[in-house]
């Protein structure tokens, strides 16, 4: 038996999360972008447009892993889906195709969007170059400095990266200087968001966008072993790779859902970016979620080794699996994806993503209690991380 | 006499509504209550004060500083409904309204918010980032009401629903962008007020991009007031006497109101 | 009507070129490889661990990519063969699983490899981790201290990356040192070449091992056309992504193959590595081929802004192709090839390697005089090459 | 009486053949002929003149910076047989073979070699990357004879074979590796140069590996003669006059082959 898929209510809300918390200058950008993205959602043309270009300008289906030393080192079937084969090493281009899709349906000519370690800014920048469209990404002047390579790789694609000088210089100011841009710009402009959040219908949009991880998933699962994996497991940054794949398992109850937040340095300590586990509700960035905040209400900054993670809020619609409990929501620290890196590197020759370690550290850290086969998704690859795995092995 | 009757009373007396944006806990906490005293004698109508917030996503970057000075100052939420109420005490008769984005108002939560701002006498409450359609948000008893915002870029149909969801007055954000002090704001502006107030029938007050005494004439005429916060924040930014700077950057606003054409 | 495809004669030899130049001391090993090779090739269960590895370990079929902002700018249809979207990024991936699912069946604990810029080392560190062999790769100290993050990536997979200190400290004296521990440790170790090149039967195996890249992509283009390319182009370091290619589409006479091979500062200058236009005949590493060399019969020294092309031999296949004229083979210069590689980047949000954008060149500089679509192996992507680049252009 | 006679004449004869490797235009050309001469005097049956190349794949670090050296002075195939014709003028008793890699000898041509190499009295060729079944490339009216190889891992079945392709002897590589002085060989050496012997049928003389007089009693009871490569030009290496080195060095192995056993 399977279960009906969350959908958000008319006001954009996944029970208690979710809306549309933004000026009224950007209601009618959003009133749009909703008819636009609801015609195209239904409209054949839009969907082959779409999947065409996830299968040659990507490499969907992308594939399903059987990563046998791995499995031998825990105990059960581990599958990796290989998002880290994408084009541009991760996920994010997934939902950036569908976007730019749409906002050239939409008739804009300019794209703008917000990045923290630049990956789904070289996503948008490569999308864009793709079909010719304008691209400005705004990326905070701390991340510009730690991350030079990716703002070449934007430049290189013909993207302008405008340093966001506000705040703490990093991912949440970007996505303010982008939502200002937005609202400066909103007859032009589409705003390209990277990840499930922001204000309604960027989350279950996005998350249609990447549910492709979890639908080819499942299906591959299917045919792989004639069964369903015992528990789906991602990392959760804003939540894009763990929805994709959440989203279509969700219809599945026997599934365990598991999302791993970045702990940083430990939970217990001020740095780390375990959202759902040491935040509370609030609203930022155009919707209400779970927020890493003070008693005050100010948002408070986010630490993870991981680039990715380092966001203080997260996705709408994981917020409400939180709450019903339809997911189940743990942290990994820096320390144990450091090891998770190292361990997948050496078992299978495959160098993953800090932000996909967070979730290869759940599963090493339960080797041996797990129960059956294991999806998990490995959202990207670790080349982008070599550097700073390097500092962090000198630091020691 | 409520808030609402208040501006519908000046409105209707022919008089133009000027409304200073302070930002509270700038540049101290402890300057805010002799700010708003300042700002009175200097010729407000009303005042808007601003709570903090780490990220004051309409805000251009004026505004960003202030509210950052003010954060790391130890401004909050709690202090500035202090300070409002210490104002009110004193200065009944110009009123106090809360400007503030949903997330601070959020983590008081509705309820304690709407006892301490009753308590307060606060006329209003203005959240840019909360569309009417989410004020159930907010929504406890005693609760000042809140003000919905218009934009050069709201449509016909929506004005008249924000005309019909009402409100003590309507803010007119008078351009597409953030906050922050423009030389010229387009030459549309005018026509913008105009078709806002007919469409929502409410008072219009307009804001965004005001920065000189030398735009009043364009404006006033279009609309009931208008409101002005980063060109003043820019006014106190490093100022040897804030409170005096208040007032001689407010005076020759209310003097350009005050002129009859 | 298809030709016959071209296969080694008894003694290795395509034509004049091939064979096996090799001290005594490997002639066993070379004749157990052959055996073992046969064996396999004829092997469905082998024929199937191979399949299976090149679908979910990388992500064969790799797209067909029609990159349509190219075609219009270059006046025919360009399809992009995909191998880019390799695990590892590169095709060289492709070769090491069929060769190291072969040393798995041949009972071989170790392995080793030579790897110039260090992607043929990286892919085989990466396969040995994933089938638990020791890996030791040589590598020239010159090329560690310019390509310090792949050493990197290949040491955190586990593998031992060892210095060659002889020479130029280059590729060349990479593969050197390889065929030098192999000798020496013959009886335990597999040697995993990285190009078509080294004594029979690595150019015929290695090519089959690479011939995935050819056979899907004519699927590909009679699916997506309809019909055959006109060209097939591809880079020529070694050649073993152009053989790739080739090979298959070399059935079709209709077909115009062009390899491309790097002119560095100019083929009329020291500095390039336009083996077929400016070598002639000779043995290195094992066969008999083209090679850059002096009057003497001293290996001259090649250049080129590409690592992977920086290389004074080729494939023995290729000297027998250029020799009867099956394929054609010409130059990019690396100021063309670094034009190439902005194009795409701008174009298509693609960032190509150096290696590819040399293939690239060749179609940007025949813009407007081609007769009919171009299908063209996008053999890597150019991450690795990002830093070469800013350097460039900054001396610039 | 050819090369092949001569060898076997000596190998009748008892004696143990002492060969060593001399790096042509090591340290310079200039020294090639004076080292043929100290060699000779040391007692040397006959001399393998090696012919330096860019890329020699069978060598150790010390015979490939030998061939580096030379290559930087200035050698070449050419100089190399030129040399080899000087000496064979002076001393025709004592030959000189070639060993080389194959694509010098390429680049030169088979036919300009065989011609050239001829005229100098080059007894025989060594090419360790070429195998007999590829001699064909080398082929060429009047090319001296060519050696075969054999290593430890050489199957039986191929050591007959050849033995049947023939050569003046059988050159057998003492160990899997390239070449080096080594301070000892394994103790499996004698068998497998005893095996070779009998396989093949032909001369054997053993290299690689071989470093000190002291190894020459376990070595050349079981074969026809001592190949010495690496530990030559290490002697070699800044000495103040390679001549007298070369003499010094070679004499020790002269005098423990010739000891009875
Ligand atoms: C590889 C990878 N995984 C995960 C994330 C986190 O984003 P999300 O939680 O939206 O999937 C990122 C963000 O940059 C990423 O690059
Ligand atoms: C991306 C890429 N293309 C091409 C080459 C050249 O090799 P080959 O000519 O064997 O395809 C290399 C070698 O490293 C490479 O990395």
């Amino acid at each position: 038996m399977t279960r009906p898929l969350t959908q958000p209510d008319d006001r954009g809300f996944f029970g208690a999360f979710g809306g549309r918390f933004v000026p009224e200058t950007l209601k009618p950008a959003l009133d749009e972008l909703s008819v636009a993205y609801a015609v195209a959602k239904d409209d054949p043309s839009f969907q082959a447009e779409f999947a065409e270009a996830l299968a040659t300008y990507s490499c969907h289906p992308t594939p399903l892993y059987h990563a046998e030393r791995l499995s031998e080192h825990v105990g059960v079937p581990v599958y990796l889906k290989r998002e880290d084969l994408n084009h541009l090493g991760a996920h994010k281009v997934n939902n950036a195709l569908g976007q730019i899709i749409l906002a050239r349906r939409m008739g804009k000519k300019r794209i703008i969007a917000e990045t923290g370690a630049g990956q789904h800014g070289v996503a948008t920048a490569a999308v864009a170059a793709r079909f010719g469209l304008e691209c400005m990404v705004h990326m905070g002047e701390e991340d510009i400095r730690r991350q030079k390579l990716n703002v070449r790789r934007m430049e290189l694609m013909g993207a302008t990266v405008k340093p966001a000088l506000s705040g703490s210089r990093t991912l949440k100011d970007a996505t303010n200087e982008a939502i200002r841009d937005w609202v400066a710009n909103v007859e032009t402009t589409f705003y390209l968001i990277g990840s499930v959040v922001g204000p309604h219908p960027y989350p279950s949009m996005v998350r249609d966008f990447q549910s492709c991880i979890g639908r080819e998933a499942l299906a591959q699962m299917q045919e792989r072993t004639g069964g369903l994996p015992t528990y789906g497991v991602a990392c959760v940054g804003g939540g894009s790779n763990a929805m994709g794949l959440f989203h279509p398992l969700s219809a599945h109850p026997e599934i365990e859902l598991i999302g791993i937040e970045a702990a940083g340095e430990g939970v217990d300590t001020e740095r780390h970016a375990a959202t759902l586990t040491k935040g509370f509700p609030g609203v930022l960035h155009g919707a209400m979620s779970y927020l890493l905040q003070d008693a005050e209400g100010q948002v408070t900054e986010a630490h993870s080794i991981s680039a990715g993670l380092d966001y203080p809020g997260i996705g709408p619609e994981h917020a409400h699996f939180h709450t019903t409990g339809r997911a189940r929501y743990e942290s990994a620290t820096d320390a144990e994806a450091i090891n998770a890196f190292e361990t997948l590197s050496c078992l299978e020759g495959i160098i993953p993503a800090f932000e996909s370690s967070h979730a290869l550290a759940w599963v090493l850290r339960n080797a041996g209690k797990l129960k059956g086969p294991v999806l998990l998704c490995l959202s990207g690859r670790g080349d982008k991380d070599m550097e700073e795995y390097l500092l962090h092995k000198e630091g020691k | 006499m409520n808030f609402t009757e208040f501006i519908a009373q000046r409105v209707a007396s022919g008089r133009k509504l000027l409304v200073p944006y302070l930002c509270a806990g700038y540049p101290t906490p402890d300057h805010t209550v002799s700010l708003l005293h300042a700002l009175a004698d200097g010729g407000a109508d009303f005042i808007e004060l601003g709570i903090p917030f780490s990220d004051p996503l309409a805000d251009g970057p004026v505004l960003q500083a202030a509210s950052l000075v003010a954060l790391r100052a130890g401004s909050t939420l709690e202090k500035a409904l202090e300070a409002a109420a210490t104002f009110h005490a004193q200065r009944p008769e110009v009123p106090v309204a809360l400007m503030g984005y949903t997330n601070p108002f959020l983590a008081m939560g509705a309820e304690p918010l709407a006892r301490k701002a009753e308590a307060a006498g606060i006329a209003a409450l203005l959240v840019p980032d909360l569309l009417p359609e989410l004020w159930d948000h907010l929504a406890a008893p005693g609760m000042p009401p809140l003000v919905p915002f218009a934009a050069p870029n709201t449509p016909e149909a929506r004005l008249k629903e924000l005309g019909s969801i009402g409100g003590p007055f309507l803010y007119a954000v008078a351009v597409l962008g953030v906050t922050g002090a423009r030389e010229n704001l387009s030459d549309s502006v005018p026509a913008f007020l105009a078709r806002t107030k007919a469409k929502t029938g409410l008072p219009v007050l307009a804001g965004f991009g005001i920065s000189r005494p030398e735009q009043v004439p364009d404006l006033a005429p279009a609309c009931d007031g208008l409101i002005i916060g980063s060109a003043l924040a820019k006014a106190l930014d490093g100022a040897a006497d804030p409170v005096q700077a208040a007032k001689d950057f407010l005076i020759p606003f209310r003097v350009a109101m005050d002129k009859k054409p």
